[in-house]
């Protein structure tokens, strides 16, 4: 039966995690945005701590298992963190896209092999590199080679914006998955995941980016130079079959659009969170059930932007719903992500507005959170790419017949 | 617990008034519009799916069904995806029955309710809006004055459903002297009360013509120290909620809302697989096939926060900032919505042999109408 | 130098077409608007005896007289009627679209034939007929054939949203000029314009569309069966050329363009002016100095639209001021109409709810001159058409590499 | 008589000032934003234009120019679109010279004119925004109380640019006494005051950091019941026309918002044409090419928006209304094209290896800017 409210266990865990949010990360928040490419080591340590069950619950996929309410937990913690600070929720420790990508695509023995060391030890990361220099939102133009010599993969190429690049392979005993084509000829049908590990030769950090906003999140750029890795570090089968690699990818998105969605949310309820104090502080009270045309300006703002929120959370729970009860969710999953994407770079703008001087200094962290907003709608799909998908979805398109 | 999923009743209920609203509703869409009339046929069977009389109680003539805010919202938006003007004709008795169902007395009950319980059709409804720019449920210019015995109201009201033929309404009006808050709490003073068709002051003045709308007979009503007693207002001495009433209109116009831009997206999308420019459906063409998934995305977004509301209403929860911002959220998709599937119509959207035009032409009132509907 | 003042003689003829606006237009809206297929004569034949002047001058292009204002003029004359009422601005009795296209591609010779008849006698209308029922925006796709057989040139085919068209072939001794093609193999090049005179054997009215706004404008519907046209009623030569006949109707848009943009100006203003007059009278003055976070939700509408609406007139007068300067405007002229069919799209229907239920009545024309707008988000190229040119020429692509 | 065409003074300042931009502003920009310093090199080259000493009269060092509204928003257009943050650095002065040289006595345009008619860089600004989140040059908390000799000034002001260098500043405030209207016209009671670096009570608090404008250092001031004598008032017994300056300030603004958006229409033009993905340049999909169309048209627009206030001006007419809306429209297209922009390059949009972000952040702040800048 319809119900939009949260279980009492599961508003428990979002109390928790907003207490993370509030008492560890914002106090730290401006600190890590200015000095941009230093490590918040003390966060790390103690959310790594912290944080084994849900490590051991994110060894497993979104779609590997059904019932329960796993996905709209993680989009409900998401939500809290990023409404504490979205850079450092991309930067805990742990498997993170690269630990999703073994869990998808790879065997039981790889996953247990690639991710125990989650478990314990050291604040430790897995990251994922699909992205080239020559192509974007354009997965399947993958230039990176993979060529089989005797026991070794030798891949060779550059990847960006490889989120927790850095981390992974120089800052902990962690991994990158990178996606790389065995077969040019076969276009997606040949291209396949690796996992590099720290270590591995050949595999280096050749930048990390500086960034508008999450500035905090090591965005890596990574170059393979006849980087060889051990042949059973090809997840899943290295054959190349027509409905084989990609789809994995594909899968990954419809679990990780909806966290990406609910992270977007999260920034975008700081902020309004931020100006609903203000404005009450100023007394002045939102007056909800009053006819538009008698409302202030500032009154219509703050509610179209508090409603556009809502509606990305409803569209984003609905994806991340589905993902739980095993239904598919492609479509759904790319609405709540362009919905919430696009709501939330208005969303942190116009709040930014309607501060006027105090929303454009750097005494608050208003401003932050309208820069750090903007990425939820470029990466995990932009928005242009996410209404492709919903466009070819309810047409009934192929990418062939829409593109 | 969150949850996406309608219960097997409310599929039930949903895939039947979609089907009447298919079979029956749409096909006589265009004609009701153009001969500002419904045929009474059509209302007939549209009264028979006991929309109205389900939650009325069995001893009154009713089904006695446990009324759900969100069960209505569900049918709402398939009588409007079938037609905005014959759906709000067959659900205005609602807009009379329901409050005085949920907060009417015994008395109130036992006196108005059989008049809707009843196998033909019985039109009654409620005096909402008021002819101002500004028209405000939280600030109505229609005022009750206590008096000794009762109530004076006066004011004008418009865009009353079936005035003419109506038997009784529920005028809404400000009453004085009731403490901002105490009555209808955040809408200061809103109260409802009972006044029969014959009830002397009142004036049902000309049929209005607006826009849209155009098949559902809609009055202006002029109240001239309209006297009623105590007990017509409803709850007598203990004042309704009116703030719950205002939250389900305000559900029950977003679902409409949603119903009118699921219609125009539907065409739109056909339309633009089927017709063909420069070698290839337009559908295939960025601009178009953007502008439909947006459309997809807004009807969705808007059903969403429109259950929302729905569903805390069905709780017993306070839900008027829910429903208000579902209702202007809605409001704004199906304006949007129409527009665009006129569009992408192009040429073929502006003329009157598809139905977009009317679609855009009612959904151009959301934002304004108030009280048209409840469920 | 840069000036946005008209000259006082252009404001003499201003004021001039505002009385007509208002004393002849706007007291009969109402009733041809409900009386959909109604003729206003009364109307048409006092513009009719007022109006040789301009139908003299409209018998040459708008590119075709370089210096003066007279494109200017024209859109400035095209907003202050359609202020009035933009159903009865596309009913003025007159050489209209047809005559346009004779001025365009027609010889000195066809010129003085087919226009001279606009001089003086009974009101009479001439009329293009491009658009088929399978093909709208993409004119060049045509289906409507032109065949020689001896001293005719015989027409089959059925055109739709032929303004004017029964005016023009029933009600009057007009025109319509049908573009068809003479040899499909040749595409663009083989599309010629031929003037259908009433009367012509083989061409009939077969319906005039009932719309959504500028109802007294007769849209009709006409088919060609083997329809016999004299050989000298083609305009311009016979010989298919690359660079032949569709240039001209592309050159026509040029001027007629920025018209339809000043139409839809037109339209908004009349909602504007109602809106500002309006409120006036509830004594709310708009305060345009303020902050906008200051502003009430009523005033911050108002100030946008008002500036939208002048931004697209903006354009529209840049589009018409190059035409008169004999300077090429075919990105400028789509920038205005892209611009003034988006805008005053949304300025009407803000207008209507601004005024509540007041703006949804019939009781006054607001709710009309929202039907009325739309149309020009559509004809003479919708909206995405006209973004479609625009993004061809900032791009420096061709209609083959854009598409 | 309409007229769209720049004289060939105008011409020549554009192209002028537009070829420094595209030399010298555009490359030192990324750098002076990262490093929050502009080079004093560059500024000099920049004030070697003359732009600021060109309207002083001669005989109090400057070139005695005619000064022309529309052509300082040329100017001003081409300078932010080299960098707003350098823009507004080498256009500071102006906010103090220009002001004195229209609407000053001749005490003093002789006592201050010649601070900045001098062939070095003299930092000297105004003081007008305000630390709170409703600032409103109509209703501005900074007071001036007549006393006896002359007024006492208190507030608080932020976003001065060059605080801390400067010998003196205009600061505007809201003349206690002085009558609705009398005053400032629109804007009530706003009247400048000149006050001099070292006047008692007069504190430059410490630098500001701010989202964007990095580059540009701007000081919060505070005015502790800081004394200036009658002569102080700009135009001293006339009061000056504030209304026309902060009509001359929008231009400026929105005219700086042109050039922010079209540098990122440009760039991101550029590289849509570059991009290849899915085989063909990233250009050739409608999604993209349509939002470049309405960039730059949005772009064109906002132009002529603002010379038509800048016409006006200089015609002598008040143009209050025209420059507000001109500014809100060109702030709200600088957003937008900056963002459509970013959202162009995606990821390389993100990185600081682009300016396209430095852009958006610059471009958020029009909606809030007033007095930065004067033309």
């Amino acid at each position: 039966m319809i119900d939009f409210e949260l279980e009492p266990q599961v508003l428990e865990r979002t109390k928790f995690f907003h207490t993370v949010a509030e008492h560890m990360m914002r106090p730290i928040s401006r600190q890590y945005d200015e000095q941009e490419h230093e490590e918040p080591r003390e966060f790390f340590e103690t959310i790594w701590k912290g944080g084994a069950r849900e490590r051991q619950a994110s060894g497993e996929s979104g779609a590997d298992r059904k019932g329960g309410a796993r996905n709209l937990t993680t989009v409900i913690m998401a939500e809290e963190l990023c409404w504490g600070d979205a850079g450092l929720f991309l930067s805990i420790p742990g498997p993170g896209l690269g630990g999703a990508a073994v869990a998808a695509a790879g065997t039981a023995e790889q996953k247990e092999r690639f991710l125990k060391r989650f478990k314990d030890g050291e604040p430790k990361w897995g990251a994922m590199a699909i992205t080239e220099p020559g192509c974007g939102s354009d997965s399947a133009a993958i230039t990176t080679t993979a060529r089989r010599e005797g026991d070794y993969w030798v891949l060779n190429g550059t990847k960006i914006f490889c989120t927790a690049g850095q981390r992974a392979l120089e800052k902990s005993d962690g991994f990158v998955v990178v996606w790389a084509t065995v077969d040019k000829s076969a276009g997606r049908a040949g291209i396949k995941p690796f996992v590099v590990e720290r270590g591995t030769p050949g595999v280096s950090v050749i930048r990390v980016e500086s960034k508008l906003g999450i500035r905090v999140s090591d965005t890596a750029a990574i170059m393979l130079d006849n980087c060889r890795v051990p042949l059973d570090h090809i997840l899943g089968s290295p054959k190349v079959e027509p409905s084989g690699g990609f789809k994995d990818v594909m899968a990954t998105f419809d679990a990780t659009r909806p966290i990406v969605a609910a992270m977007a949310i999260g920034v975008g309820r700081a902020a309004l969170d931020f100006v609903r104090d203000f404005l009450r502080d100023q007394r002045l009270e939102i007056r909800y059930a009053i006819a538009p045309t008698r409302m202030t300006a500032l009154e219509r703002d703050f509610i179209e932007m508090e409603t556009e929120l809502e509606a990305a959370r409803l569209l984003t729970w609905r994806a991340a719903w589905m993902l739980d009860r095993g239904i598919r969710n492609s479509l759904e999953a790319s609405m709540a992500k362009a919905k919430a994407g696009s709501s939330v770079t208005r969303v942190t703008q116009k709040a930014v507005e309607i501060m006027g001087p105090l929303g454009y200094s750097r005494k608050y962290l208003l401003e932050k959170w309208m820069r750090d907003a903007k990425i939820n709608d470029i990466f995990e799909g932009t928005q242009q790419i996410n209404l492709l998908i919903v466009a070819r979805r309810i047409l009934g398109y192929s990418s062939k017949e829409l593109t | 617990m969150i949850d996406f999923e309608l219960s097997d009743e409310q599929k039930m209920v949903r895939d039947t008034v979609g089907a009447f609203a298919r079979e029956q509703i749409r096909p006589a869409a265009r004609q009701a519009d153009e001969a500002a009339a419904i045929p009474p046929d059509l209302v007939q069977h549209a009264w028979n799916l006991g929309l109205v009389r389900g939650p009325v109680p069995e001893k009154l003539g009713g089904f006695g069904d446990q009324r759900s805010v969100l069960t209505g919202a569900l049918a709402a938006e398939e009588l409007a995806w079938g037609d905005l003007a014959i759906a709000m004709h067959v659900a205005a008795p609602q807009l009379f029955a329901f409050p005085i169902v949920e907060m009417g007395t015994d008395e109130q009950r036992q006196r108005f309710l059989p008049l809707v319980a009843t196998d033909r059709f019985t039109a009654a409804g409620a005096a909402t809006m008021e002819p101002r720019y500004d028209f405000d449920l939280s600030a109505l210019a229609t005022t009750a004055t206590p008096d000794g015995s009762g109530f004076t109201l006066r004011g004008e009201k418009c865009c009353v459903p079936l005035a003419d033929e109506a038997r009784a309404f529920l005028v809404y009006a400000r009453e004085e002297g009731a403490s901002n808050g105490s009555a209808g709490g955040e809408l200061h003073g809103l109260q409802a009360f009972i006044v029969e068709r014959e009830a002397s002051g009142l004036t049902v003045v000309e049929r209005e013509k607006n826009m849209g709308l155009k098949a559902l007979a809609t009055y202006q009503l002029k109240l001239d120290d309209v006297k009623v007693s105590r007990d017509a207002r409803l709850g007598a001495e203990r004042p309704a909620d009116t703030a719950r009433l205002a939250a389900q209109s305000r559900v029950a116009l977003a679902a409409m809302a949603v119903g009118v831009a699921r219609a125009a997206f539907e065409y739109a999308r056909d339309y633009a697989k089927e017709r063909h420019a420069f070698g290839a459906p337009i559908a295939t063409k960025q601009a178009i096939a953007f502008m439909l998934a947006e459309m997809a995305l807004e009807v969705d977004a808007a059903r969403l926060l429109t259950w929302q509301a729905a569903s805390m209403l069905d709780k017993g929860l306070k839900a008027l900032k829910e429903s208000s911002r579902a209702k202007h959220y809605a409001a704004s998709v199906a304006l949007k919505v129409t527009d665009n599937a006129l569009q992408i119509l192009g040429g073929h959207g502006y003329i009157r042999e598809h139905p977009v035009e009317l679609w855009l032409r009612n959904a151009r009132g959301f934002a304004t109408f108030e009280g048209l509907a409840i469920v």
